[in-house]
């Protein structure tokens, strides 16, 4: 079964998607349970416009952008390894420094 | 740090007469408000309104970190300067300002690059740090000042629409390098000059920035310890989100760090700003 | 209502460069904003933010009403004002600042006890008002004022550590007195004398409102319409709250409205307020 | 069974409820379904410190207060008949007049 989730961007992060904040996707199917490593691999696979390396750099996200799961910085919930759940809110902000 | 009387004078009593009705504040609140010798770092369009609120309310003394003059393209959100002070030190601009809305406070211009050769001595003058900088090396090294020196960091950033507020270095929360170890790509940074910003957004995030540092000054609990606030103006909604606690294995904060008093950094460098974009580095403040 | 030109000088371009290159503002929006005049009820706590900040990104003609001058406690918070200003009418303090800030902007002092007999004639002079009032009184009749008028109604409140904040009469969206019908009891209103209030409190409510009012006049969506904002500075929340739609049986915005041009009531009685608290009376813009 | 709800002021309504902002209560048991109304008359003999006339006036909350159910303004649930349900949050804002 497919497992739907929200994944939104912000801090400029959805310049690198479309200039989209908020994206309703349904991940495909698979056997194991998604992941979030899982995730990035299919985002820069189906949803990166432009410029990967502004987004993933290795295997994870490039420094400077935080990961939240269901508003919670994702280091509380495993990182790359957490289990993606259905309808899960996984968002991408990209740190600001202006002022 | 800043010694202050300890009793209020009336014409204190007249004037914070709003504020002291408060129970949470009181004439308690408002003498530990006096007593507090709060630094910003960044005159301009986060500095300004946290400053201005910071004066207004009685802080014993202010000091601001500015080495750039007022530039006409400033003015669209930095509220203190005025055309007339273009080409004035926006610290000293913003000192005025200060001064001229409350003479009780102590105003003090810091009128240097702040490097690592003085982001400590200056730092250790003050009880609490604003973040109102501007560019990526600024803020680790202010980080790193702040970490070595024991004090808390309210640190805020705007650009375009949105704007984001935490509190670093504070009750088992998080310093800046707990949560970005390694500064992002130069390529990935904009900074206001390159992507805009809207100015009232910098005004929001600098006037929560001067609540925040209201409620550690009167040893109230703070809001955004171990939390961070996104603020997307075009929709016009607030976030908050739960963040990691300080993290054992930081380089500054962490139980055995490497980034210590006297090994501060090339900042500019290690943010690789220099590489690639000779206006960043020389907009490190 | 109000006929700015129809490009921008090099002068703005270079001014207001860090906004022109959002594209949600752009040429397009500076110019819309260059025509917008907004009306400010109220030169306090709310209204100095919010001016200020509608000056620096240049909006074309600002409106300020106020009668009251400028004394000592009103400087914990309504940071335009200054030691040097007390004594002078608050709306002229505002309209000097203003100035100051951007010289490309029209700030017109209107400096009149705000009442039935001229609220009509003055908001019918803007496109966007902003109530920054501080009482009950005022809120009623600008709203009815603002209905009568077509205007929206960008309105923000502060009181203690809160604050609140929502658009009336815009897209369906209620209108004062759809929320609330009657007035509130006498002895359950609370000024800022009498309750206090933190001054940066205000700060961020006034901030906010300048943004809501910076997005209508670029005809970018409110975010506030049908919904109201509630802050509380003491734990940093942000609730956005659904509010009802425009009430067919209002009063003023309702489909057979009594309350209609030349027949607004007094307000002050219609509140109240005489029969228990003279001050409060006298309070009334 | 009780009903547990959570009952919150803001705007300074808490000043009349010993100064608290939040109250976890449980309803008791009662037979037909629990209106806000019924809460109102429970509210004001079991939790009111002072002044009632501040809080309730006839059968309704006193000109100035507004009541939200779930972060929404009870008028689009039904007012005084709204049916009160399991774990819902039930608000009572006094509005800000000054600035
Ligand atoms: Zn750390
Ligand atoms: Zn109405």
């Amino acid at each position: 079964m497919p497992l739907p989730i929200c994944i939104e961007f912000g801090g400029g992060a959805e310049l690198l998607f479309g200039k989209v904040k908020t994206h309703e996707v349904n991940l495909p199917d698979k056997e194991a349970s998604w992941t979030i490593k899982d995730l990035l691999t299919w985002m820069k696979d189906n949803m990166l416009k432009e410029r990967p390396e502004l987004f993933i750099q290795g295997e994870t996200v490039r420094p400077g952008i935080l990961v939240l799961v269901n508003d919670a910085d994702w280091e509380l919930m495993g990182e790359l390894a957490y289990n993606i759940q259905e309808n899960d809110r996984i968002v991408f902000i990209s740190t600001l420094h202006g002022g | 740090l800043f010694q202050h009387k300890e009793r209020l004078t009336n014409a204190e009593i007249s004037r914070y007469s709003r504020q002291l009705i408060l129970p949470e504040i009181g004439v308690k609140g408002q003498l530990l408000l006096g007593k507090t010798a709060i630094l910003i770092v960044g005159a301009g369009g986060l500095g300004c309104p946290a400053a201005i609120y910071l004066a207004a309310v009685g802080i014993g003394k202010i000091g601001i970190v500015d080495y750039d003059e007022v530039e006409l393209s400033n003015l669209h959100r930095q509220i203190l300067h005025t055309e007339r002070k273009v080409g004035l030190a926006k610290c000293q601009s913003v000192v005025g300002a200060c001064r001229g809305l409350n003479s009780f406070v102590e105003c003090v211009p810091h009128h240097v690059q702040f490097d690592s050769s003085n982001a400590l001595d200056i730092v250790k003058q003050y009880d609490i740090v604003l973040d109102a900088s501007d560019n990526v090396a600024t803020r680790y090294l202010l980080n790193d000042a702040c970490v070595i020196a024991g004090k808390p960091l309210v640190s805020g950033s705007a650009l375009r629409f949105e704007g984001q507020l935490t509190v670093y270095n504070h009750e088992g929360g998080p310093c800046y390098r707990c949560l970005y170890p390694k500064p992002p790509p130069v390529e990935a940074v904009t900074n206001c000059s390159d992507g805009g910003v809207l100015g009232v957004v910098p005004g929001i995030i600098g006037s929560l920035q001067a609540l925040e540092a209201i409620k550690l000054a009167c040893k109230m609990e703070s809001s955004y310890s171990r939390k961070l606030l996104l603020f997307d103006a075009l929709d016009g909604r607030f976030t908050a989100i739960k963040l990691r606690g300080r993290q054992p294995s930081c380089p500054v904060c962490g139980d055995s760090p490497t980034i210590v008093r006297g090994s501060l950094v090339d900042y500019v460098q290690f943010c690789g700003a220099q590489a690639s974009d000779k206006d960043k580095a020389l907009t490190v403040l």
